[in-house]
């Protein structure tokens, strides 16, 4: 099963027994997502704390 | 196949018998050079101690080969290119000298009129993201301009896509390395003077404006480079004017397209992490360029960051993979190193 | 053939991934990472982008394979052995916890009596150029020290010779690179501190020395590190008391005796040219390491200067060599990378 990168757009794998709120990571972005719905398969960013890069 | 290197001796040579000493296809390589010629390559080339006891012959010594690559400096190729054309079937000249298609702009960035202006229609400017189909029926490819390379990559889905604004320059930046200047030493390369410089040395004028402009078929490119504390590496920054609002997965999906297929040009663009945009630090030694963007939020502007080590996609790596495509090869082949981290 | 590494998202695991995925005998690569576990392994190592889409599994989901390389943190493989020794039938320990030969050692140089001495004696010391017939027929190795690496090899053909006054300590001094501290930061390696350092930052009792001392065989060995501008590489300089005079030719002919068909060491002394003697710079991924000397015209002591790259042959490098013996494939296997010049 695959569904759309929320960042990119990218098509992102999910294998062939998705759970809910499982942890993926986008092939093209590197950004965590989340499973969050299973019918229709639906991704959403995973809350990852924003490191402050500070330079 | 058989390869010849005319010029064996400098940085680019040395990458040149670096790749192809390890390539599957290339079974005997002559390495030419006038100042080392009777020398091991070695000499010149110490990571190649152990690995190879290949010798620089004197260029009077080089017999016919496959493939002629001419790692000269600037403007010996032009005028010294009879004496090596003939050595083999596919020429590859990685100097400035037939880089460009209109003779008048020799004199306009070269500063001297081009010698022989009617040779420069039967090169093919060998960068196979931009030319692959040309390249493989070419006989004379020229290199490309390591500056150059990395502006042109990383802006040209934009170029293809049709959304950049043409009635404004598009403004790039690239931040490179002491190696660019090749083996010759100077008063300006000495350690103590060149050691955590951050030194514009070309704000305008920069020669590789022409091939920019050229390649990316936009009237105005502005170009400035500044050297700073590296040997190897070009990151370039590519202000570029849209000529309609996008957003952030238009955008992705422009590069996506682009270069998606492509074994050597990487998208690189994170959230998190420590790498997120294009470095030339990871890439050194490989034929990588890596290309990222950011979208100004105040619109119709767009970012292009994009990075490459100058000797390799910038020079003799990517005219190996040029000629992977001119011979009919995988296009990797001999290209696989993948670049060191950290 | 099938590989595990546990530990895969540190430095040297990223160097053993980068290694074994050009490794023409390895057909099946796990990496086991708890930090990490399903994330891409380019997440924590960007030089592989594009060049794999394997991600880190937890350790628990790690499945049987031929070899297992442990890259774990001092102190871990000595606890957790069980849990990993059975998943292959070579297991090779990366860390410092199976080095030693004498149990007691562990109690004088890292602070804490070995928790099971019984497994010291099933582990053989990890360098081919010191114990290549044991190796071949090994179950179990240990990588090495990669400052212990530079000072044994440089000064081994000396120890073996006999030549060496045993009366006396071999005096030892690496200039050392920051990436042999690992992935983890600290205020030490916070880059406005740690930028442009010459620090002694382990002046007497490092760790190394025991290792030094045991395969040398040389009663006492006093080295001492100091931190410089510099990520990967060691460079090694050993000041070795003699028992009878020798000169050049002889040591020339002790070091070539030793090294001409070794295909991992160079023997580098040369009296023109920048690069004279061995300089870590152009070892950079490369699993060299060059081994140069100096004979003290005051007589009876010689000048060992030795480099390496700590985290290839100093660590990932050596072992996948080490591996290479042991799996009787051809030992330069995935080891062709040659290094970078300039």
């Amino acid at each position: 099963m695959a569904s759309s990168c929320p960042e990119c757009g990218a098509n992102v794998g999910v294998g062939n027994k998705p759970m809910a709120g499982e942890i993926v990571q986008c092939p093209d972005c590197g950004t965590e997502l989340e499973v969050k719905n299973l019918q229709p398969l639906e991704l959403a960013v995973a809350p990852a704390e924003e490191e402050d890069w500070g330079e | 196949m058989r390869v010849a290197i005319v010029g064996a001796a400098g940085y680019t040579g040395g990458e040149l018998l670096r790749i192809l000493l390890d390539h599957p296809q290339v079974s005997e390589l002559q390495a030419a050079s006038e100042s080392q010629a009777g020398k091991f390559v070695w000499s010149a080339h110490p990571n190649l101690r152990k690995r190879t006891d290949l010798a620089f012959l004197p260029y009077d010594a080089l017999r016919p080969a496959d493939v002629v690559f001419l790692a000269l400096p600037h403007g010996e190729a032009m005028r010294r290119l009879d004496e090596f054309r003939g050595l083999g079937t596919l020429c590859v000249d990685l100097s400035a000298d037939h880089r460009l298609r209109q003779a008048s702009a020799y004199d306009v960035w070269y500063g001297a009129p081009h010698p022989h202006p009617e040779r420069l229609a039967e090169f093919v400017y060998g960068i196979p993201e931009l030319h692959r189909e040309q390249i493989r029926t070419a006989r004379q490819l020229s290199g490309a301009g390591c500056n150059a390379t990395a502006v042109i990559l990383g802006v040209l889905p934009l170029a293809r896509a049709g959304v950049i604004d043409r009635s404004r320059p598009i403004v790039a930046e690239a931040k490179v390395g002491s190696s660019e200047g090749g083996r010759e030493s100077s008063e300006a390369t000495h350690h103590p003077e060149r050691a955590g410089a951050v030194r514009s040395f070309a704000p305008v004028g920069h020669r590789h404006t022409a091939e920019m402009e050229q390649e990316l078929a936009h009237p105005r490119v502005d170009f400035s480079a500044t050297s700073i504390e590296m040997v190897r590496g070009v990151l370039a920054t590519a202000h570029v004017p849209l000529a309609r609002e996008l957003d952030e997965k238009a955008l992705w999906r422009i590069y996506r397209e682009a270069y998606a297929a492509e074994p050597f040009v990487r998208v690189v663009k994170e959230r998190t992490g420590i790498y997120r945009y294009p470095e030339p630090k990871i890439l050194s030694g490989s034929n990588y360029c890596d290309v990222g963007f950011a979208l100004d939020p105040r619109g119709q502007r767009v970012v292009v960051v994009s990075a490459i080590d100058n000797l390799v996609k910038g020079a003799a790596g990517n005219c190996v993979q040029a000629m992977n495509v001119a011979c009919g090869f995988d296009e990797t082949a001999g290209l696989g190193f993948p670049g060191l981290h950290p």
